[in-house]
């Protein structure tokens, strides 16, 4: 059924949160609510107004508001588009698809969340979710200094921790070391940051042998699936693909961790 | 008002398909568009058995366009034939199947096993540039592209139609060879050649350092080698490089062209293709033109 | 920091000229930019005589870039020794000449002119895609262009480089023929061959048909040809192909370029030329590169 | 000396004057005043935010406030560019190259202006220099139909003749019809529009041995006579050129009727 659509979203606010990182709340039409078809871990493909540049930006969702008809994103700006992003005024329409992908399967009992870097604004929607939902969250967020943007967000839904890779706060070191020093153990764990932090997480995930579900990032064209651009590695041969590869886009952003070679 | 053309043969409702590799086998842009709308699919391109493509990244943007280096990942001819095929078949719209292939015995193993399926042409992709053999290796050269041709045609039991490479010097060349070979139409531009440099890494954006261009930006090449073909042979062509509006696809039917396929379009509009339709026919309208046939190479020297 | 490069024995304070044809002879640029920053100017091409050129419209624009069939027109040397060079001595730039003919005589007459003139380096356009004689016709055959490049060698005081058109199918095959025929260095890339159609008025939009593309969206194919080059000769390349920022710039020095021209950009940005040397310093001193050296061919496979 | 530049302007307001047709005023910044260095028979280069389209659009101006760094434009939307500059809101900021080319040479006697169609819009700049500086001066405008935009507006500083294709207003034919029909007689002509026009212009006034001078237009890439893209037929070998070609951006638009071939 072709019911899906490429829609316009307006931009109902924008803030810079800290330097580099913006947050920007959308509203979504009316007959097209994406807020009320997204959930936690799924991402939308953010487009620019400026025609030189014709790809995709997919930004993870970090906060849902279905009734409002409402979606948060949290990005850095990392080149033009996020740049051009930045600059949208309230009131400014954008180009938006989605929900895309698949988000994280919450499981009930003990969660630890990891965030690291920009990674970390997908969290936040998740931890809500389990919160709501009576699971027992706690969130560990991994930054490079003490610029702990959205940490304090985190603080209703789940005890939270803090890494920093020059120790100015919490934990000198990575994720993996904020959980091991706060002895925090988990039935499940969601993770989303940089690739070592990923890494990292798989090893600790096996080493506990506790279930982890990581959020991968991939280079992306048409964001749904048919171009093949966005692969990562899976374990087995894939049952889409039949080769060993699984699309970032629609068989993640979201990958059990056995399932796929980082 | 009349869109539809007899396409090597085939009837199709309009003269509009999509570009190989830039809709899957249709299932996924298939929750966007209506796939009954289109003139045809063209699929994916699809090998003996399962290729697993290039390293990533594979995709990078450039100015108006992009790069691909997929490397034509497929799941192989008997996954396509059990899941694709079937998929599409419950649309009205034609199913063009694009090969690919390492060899002249792979691209033959295809389409032989492609011989009593239900699909309506085969368009043999002989000028991938992000393959070591195969692809571009054949369709640079015009006696390989006459003797491919004549191989293919043997075996095949749908119209062939022989996919260009632009990265070549003269491509009435090639054009003429594949004529020679007995391939009953031609399709171009497959992409051109092209690289991006991440400078602040200092690293090639893509990890097989070079891709396929395509997009907006390679369009006037695209109807430049067009119209020189549509001139220089007796066959049909499909024509596509950068199409985006209807506008774009009008110029490649006065090029010469008696179809049109949407690519990488599609990435930025995903109703791409159902937009160029029905911008085709309200130009139509607009200018009181009954039958597409009038407009199919009508530029004036 | 030292941007200053040794260009085919020619010592340039920065990397940067302008591509022939997209500045004239540098007097209306000159209204809007100090020409003294410039590494060098390179003029439009000149001829033995004056050329009309091809009738109008000669230029259209596409999807991130233009079409131009100017056609070479040029007030011929004698003017061009009289008039521009003097113009340009006043400035502290190097001069290349850019030089084009319809046959190796016409070439060769040019080239003996310039002989006792106090010009830096010829660039040889054997790769024009908008004259019907000469230009491309040579560009696009190794054979004729190691032929042109030897007859050309003999007789040129000044370093000869050779601009080489993209419009074939191995850009490695008539770099060689060049490096082969003795020229000293290399230019590209000259523009590809290009078609626009006014849909509404059923017409071409150039008088000419074709046109040669260039501007950004060319890049990717300048960046792809320039590393190929820069890899397949010894010979030293001035690279361009819509160069548009310093970003841009760099991706051509790390693919190998020891020098770049802008082009197209100045039609957008008439400062085009000493933003990217502007952007290349501040990318060096961001980066802690003392010597542009460090980043000449410096992308990692 | 390097001493012009490509600057911003900004919009000072913005009007659709008739279907298809926009009047936009523009404000230069106090240090590259365009207004203060612009006379009638100019143009500016306009050019697009949209990246993928580079090159310039160039307007005839309409008219010239020195003193308050404004010019006004007055165009028809044609393509994408003047629909993107039709839709720029007051504020707005345009790059913006200019005065470029050469203005109408302006004569004292009688003077007959003539505009056709969008050639109608730098006139009225020429009618009020002209007017000022006491000369006598008459304009004959030609129009498709009975929309006859901008006519009013020149009637503070001339006899107004209108002619129509389709008799509604004013004289049925075209600009030439309209003279002989009012039996206007001139010193100098002046004139702007399609070549059609200028062709019929250019015959009138060499059967009445009066001087013309006509505006022309072409195809533009660099607007400042760098790339020969836009050259015109001169009668007689170009001193610049050397060859029969006149450059439109550079040593036109303006030409003597007798100097170039239509
Ligand atoms: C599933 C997913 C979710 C993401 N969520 C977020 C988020 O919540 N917040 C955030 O700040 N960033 C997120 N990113 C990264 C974000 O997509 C890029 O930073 C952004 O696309 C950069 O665009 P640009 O135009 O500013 O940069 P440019 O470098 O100019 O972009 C050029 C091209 O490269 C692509 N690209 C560049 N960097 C990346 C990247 N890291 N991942 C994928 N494509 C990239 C762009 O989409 C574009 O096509 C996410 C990426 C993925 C794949
Ligand atoms: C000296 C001069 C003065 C002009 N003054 C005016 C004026 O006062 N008011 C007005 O409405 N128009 C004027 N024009 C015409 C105006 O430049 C074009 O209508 C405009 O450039 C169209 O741009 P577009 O993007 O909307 O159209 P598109 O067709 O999308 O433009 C594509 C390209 O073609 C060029 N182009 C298209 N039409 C013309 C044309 N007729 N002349 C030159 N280039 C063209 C554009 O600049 C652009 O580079 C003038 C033209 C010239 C040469
Ligand atoms: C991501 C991607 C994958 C492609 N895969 C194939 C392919 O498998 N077979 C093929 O013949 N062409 C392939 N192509 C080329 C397109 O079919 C088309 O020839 C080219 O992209 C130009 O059209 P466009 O500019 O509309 O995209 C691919 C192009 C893209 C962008
Ligand atoms: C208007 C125009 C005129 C040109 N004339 C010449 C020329 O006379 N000789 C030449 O070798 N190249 C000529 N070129 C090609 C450019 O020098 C350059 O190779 C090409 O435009 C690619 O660079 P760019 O994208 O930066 O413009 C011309 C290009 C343009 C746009
Ligand atoms: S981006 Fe196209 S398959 Fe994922
Ligand atoms: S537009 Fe370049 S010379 Fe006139």
């Amino acid at each position: 059924m072709a019911d899906k659509k490429k829609c316009l979203a307006v931009v109902v606010s924008q803030e810079k949160i800290t330097e580099g990182i913006y947050s920007m709340w959308l509203q979504f039409p009316e007959d097209y609510n994406v807020a009320g078809m997204a959930v936690p871990g799924q991402f939308i493909s953010m487009y620019c107004g400026e025609g030189s540049r014709l790809l995709p930006r997919p930004i993870s969702i970090c906060e849902i508001e279905p009734a409002q008809r409402k979606l948060r994103v949290v990005y850095r700006v990392a080149g033009k588009g996020t740049e051009e992003f930045s600059g949208l005024e309230e009131g400014a329409q954008i180009p938006v698809m989605g929900p895309l992908g698949n988000g994280f399967t919450r499981k009930s009992g003990k969660a630890v969340l990891i965030g690291g870097g920009i990674g970390i604004p997908p969290m936040l929607a998740l931890a809500k979710a389990l919160k709501e939902e009576g699971a027992e969250v706690s969130v560990v967020l991994g930054y490079r200094d003490g610029d702990l943007f959205l940490k304090k967000e985190f603080e209703p839904y789940a005890d939270v921790y803090v890494s920093t890779e020059d120790g100015s706060v919490g934990t000198r070191g990575n994720v993996i070391d904020a959980i091991r020093e706060n002895g925090l153990d988990a039935d499940t764990i969601y993770a989303c940051g940089p690739m070592p932090m990923l890494r990292g997480v798989k090893a600790y995930a096996a080493e506990k042998e506790t279930e982890a579900q990581i959020s991968l990032e991939e280079r992306m064209a048409c964001g749904i699936g048919a171009c093949l651009g966005c692969v990562c590695n899976s374990t087995d041969v894939d049952s889409h693909s039949h080769v060993h590869n699984k699309r970032v886009c629609k068989d993640g952003p979201v990958f059990n961790a056995e399932d796929v070679t980082l | 008002m009349n869109l539809s053309v007899d396409f090597a043969g085939v009837t199709m409702k309009n003269p509009v398909t999509t570009a190989s590799g830039t809709f899957g086998s249709g299932a996924e842009y298939g929750e966007y568009v209506d796939l009954s709308r289109l003139g045809a699919v063209t699929t994916k391109g699809v090998a003996n058995v399962p290729w697993p493509g290039n390293p990533t990244p594979r995709v990078c943007e450039t100015y108006g366009g992009m790069l691909n280096a997929i490397g034509l990942q497929n799941p192989g001819i008997d996954v396509f034939v059990e899941r694709d095929i079937p998929y599409l078949k419950q649309y009205d719209t034609r199913i063009i199947v694009n090969v690919c292939g390492h060899t002249t015995e792979e691209y033959l193993e295809v389409v032989e096993r492609l011989a009593d399926q239900d699909v309506d042409l085969l368009e043999i992709n002989i000028s991938c540039p992000n393959v070591k053999e195969g692809g571009i290796a054949f369709g640079q050269n015009p006696k390989l592209v006459e003797q491919i041709t004549a191989e293919i045609k043997k075996k095949a039991k749908q119209p062939v139609i022989m996919k260009l490479s632009p990265n070549v010097t003269d491509i009435t060349e090639t054009a003429k060879a594949a004529e020679a070979g007995g391939a009953d139409a031609l399709s171009l531009i497959n992409t051109l050649t092209g690289m991006k440099i991440d400078i602040n890494r200092r690293r090639f954006a893509l990890a097989n350092q070079t891709g396929g261009m395509s997009g907006p930006a390679v369009k006037p090449v695209a109807v430049r080698m067009v119209y020189q073909v549509a001139h220089a042979v007796k066959l049909p062509v499909l024509g596509m490089g950068g199409i985006r509006t209807a506008e774009d696809a009008l110029e490649f039917i006065m090029a010469g062209a008696s179809m049109v396929a949407v690519g990488t379009a599609n990435f930025n509009n995903p109703t791409a293709t159902v937009d160029v339709i029905e911008g085709i026919e309200q130009f139509m309208k607009e200018h009181h033109i009954e039958d597409i046939h009038e407009l199919i190479g009508c530029v004036e020297a």
